[in-house]
């Protein structure tokens, strides 16, 4: 998928909308980790900060910073919050890459995909922002709403005399159940392994294949578990899954050096295979 | 909606850079006082409308009667489908009552017989979790509450117990009329249900800053 | 001064019959349209309006533009300290904007904290692509929504419209609640997003699998 020339003319019409623009934030990319939303909001923040032009390829300097940012995260709090951020900093690690290619001499297929990813980061950012300008739309109106006040009084008590009177079926304990009802919360409801149209790669099929190899105990860099693997997209669904098991806090990994060799490690203390059927339910549709 | 007029200073002793705020004329003396009674619920002393507009009772009873009159259409104007009363010692607008029947006849649209299943369901939370605020049963239903809150209200089925001096928040609970409904004498003949289930409300504020 | 409606001769003589009560003059209509507003407690569709008042859709619509011009003094009259405003698809008197300072005493309301920006970028996310569901906006915002959904659920804002029969994927969109508190009758007064989503948006979910 490729952006159109369209996508260039963006950044001029995103004025007309109130508010101040979001990626104008002075407080730049010294802020801490929790004042940005998710990792977009980080990346819009950096792009704003060069005031580069999102859709320039110029983007090596914000990967640059990126990574360099997400170095210096140390709490494990905010390391929990930068496994987030892992997925987009592969993609901007990609871009680095295909910044690099000499111009017009793409020749495999593998630097089509580079491009490609390139363009979907940059179409989803651009999405991104374009919600997160909305949003201060949102805000000033329910403000100015919040402000105003409706004639909303007690009715008047010749009228409420005139009200049919109420007919009540509900025995206690059909009034006990309808309290259970009502009080059992409300999961919000997962997409389970039952479902029929699973997707091509099930990262939960992945993630079960990367409990069963590291559970033993033994260490295992990430190279080792994708031996084998030939189809690109199940090597990115068992990276997939191994994010998601870091959430879990099923595993964790170490890597010594940018761009390491990634050690994983089983370290769940509490694992039950039910604990597999919700993983990866934020990728399913 | 509730008026505090407890709050309101009794004298002009607080004069907070009227000169802005104050109606000026005569004409927009008018216009301040049917918008604060547009929308309060008691019935407002002439002097608290003084004091909060921080004009003299004379000016205000001179506007409230000629509002009286403009409702009224006495002058040759229209005379509207409501009108301005004093009750109580205050004055509230009231449907004129050539149009209670309409109003009456919407009432009852508005109003049928039976509960629907979400006032069963917000009332029953009530009835459990009594005192409780209407964002905290939002918070279990994951609905807003509002307008259910206001009809269960309506029907005497529940009422305000208090206001929490910190948030302002009003907490609800279950009337003798509702237990009557039920069949019972008070609030512990309820069968017991699980005292697992959670109340919902955790973690849910979070997301307001 | 009280006024006994009970004994006013216009109420207790009307036989209870569909001719007799309805408004017979446009005039009237109008008045009997301004008397429900003044107890209805949400905004009131024409078509509620004109069922409680047995007259045509077009001829409640015409009142009501009436009523607006009226309050509104378009016509030389008197600009009112109220107004009658069409908000979530329905009409509804409010203190008309330049008075809401001088009843902001007579209000407690309980003002609901304010969403966070996250909130509030999740609720335009729903708004301009519902139906949707909470791993489709989490795919946008690249983030997991999941307790801010349930927060914009229990503010009214947001409503599940139905569940996808192949994947059990709750759908989402927004209430008429929403539409109330921006102020706007319907989704097509949101600004328009388009000019900033370029080409490009459609197949996003579909890539992010």
């Amino acid at each position: 998928m490729a952006l159109s020339p369209d996508a260039h003319a963006v950044d001029g019409s995103t004025t007309s909308l109130a508010g101040p623009a979001p990626d104008a934030r002075p407080a730049g990319f010294q802020v801490a980790l929790s004042n940005f939303e998710g990792p977009f909001d980080l990346l819009l923040s950096l792009i704003g900060k060069h005031e580069l032009d999102i859709t320039e390829i110029s983007l090596s300097r914000v990967t640059n910073e990126f990574i360099a940012y997400l170095s210096r995260v140390d709490s494990a709090l905010e390391l929990d919050q930068a496994s987030e951020f892992l997925v987009v900093a592969a993609t901007l690690l990609d871009l680095k890459v295909a910044g690099l290619l000499p111009q017009g001499e793409l020749v495999d297929a593998e630097d089509v995909a580079l491009l490609e990813a390139r363009d979907l980061l940059f179409a989803r950012l651009l999405q991104y922002r374009a919600f997160k300008e909305a949003s201060a739309w949102f805000a000033g109106h329910l403000d100015a709403e919040a402000k105003r006040h409706t004639r909303s009084v007690r009715l008047e008590e010749k009228f409420r005399a005139r009200t049919p009177e109420l007919v009540w079926t509900l025995t206690l304990d059909d009034f006990a159940a309808l309290a259970t009802l009502a009080l059992t919360p409300r999961e919000i409801p997962v997409v389970g392994l039952d479902h029929l149209h699973a997707p091509l790669v099930s990262i939960r099929e992945q993630a079960a294949h990367v409990v069963a190899m590291l559970r033993s105990g033994e260490s295992m860099t990430f190279r080792q578990l994708i031996a084998g693997a030939d189809q690109k997209g199940v090597v990115v669904a068992r990276f997939l899954a191994v994010l998601e098991l870091y959430r879990h806090a099923a595993l964790s990994f170490e890597q010594l050096e940018p761009l390491g060799e990634l050690t994983l490690r089983w370290s769940a203390e509490n694992w039950s295979e039910d604990n597999l059927a919700n993983l990866g339910a934020d990728y399913d549709n | 909606m509730t008026i505090d007029t407890d709050t309101l200073p009794e004298t002009d002793a607080a004069p907070r850079d009227a000169t802005d705020e104050t109606p000026a004329t005569p004409v927009e003396l008018e216009r301040a006082i049917e918008a604060i009674l547009m929308i309060a619920d008691e019935p407002q002393s002439l002097v608290s409308l003084a004091t909060a507009l921080r004009r003299p009772v004379k000016a205000v009873h001179e506007a409230v009667n000629r509002l009286v009159s403009d409702y009224d259409g006495v002058d040759g104007g229209v005379q509207r489908g409501f009108e301005l009363r004093e009750v109580g010692g205050g004055w509230r607008i009231f449907v004129r009552a050539a149009y209670d029947d309409v109003v009456a006849d919407f009432v009852t649209a508005e109003n049928p017989s039976r509960l629907s299943q979400a006032a069963l369901e917000t009332l029953a939370v009530i009835a459990y979790k009594q005192p409780i605020t209407r964002s905290s049963v939002a918070a279990i239903r994951a609905v807003n509450v509002d307008s259910v809150v206001r009809t269960l209200a309506g029907r005497g089925l529940i009422t305000e117990l208090f206001t929490d001096s910190e948030t302002g928040a009003i907490n609800y609970g279950t009337t003798p009329l509702m237990l009557q409904q039920l069949g019972i004498n008070s609030l512990d003949e309820l069968p017991p249900i699980s005292p697992l289930l959670a109340d919902g409300s955790e973690g849910f504020d979070s997301d307001f800053r």
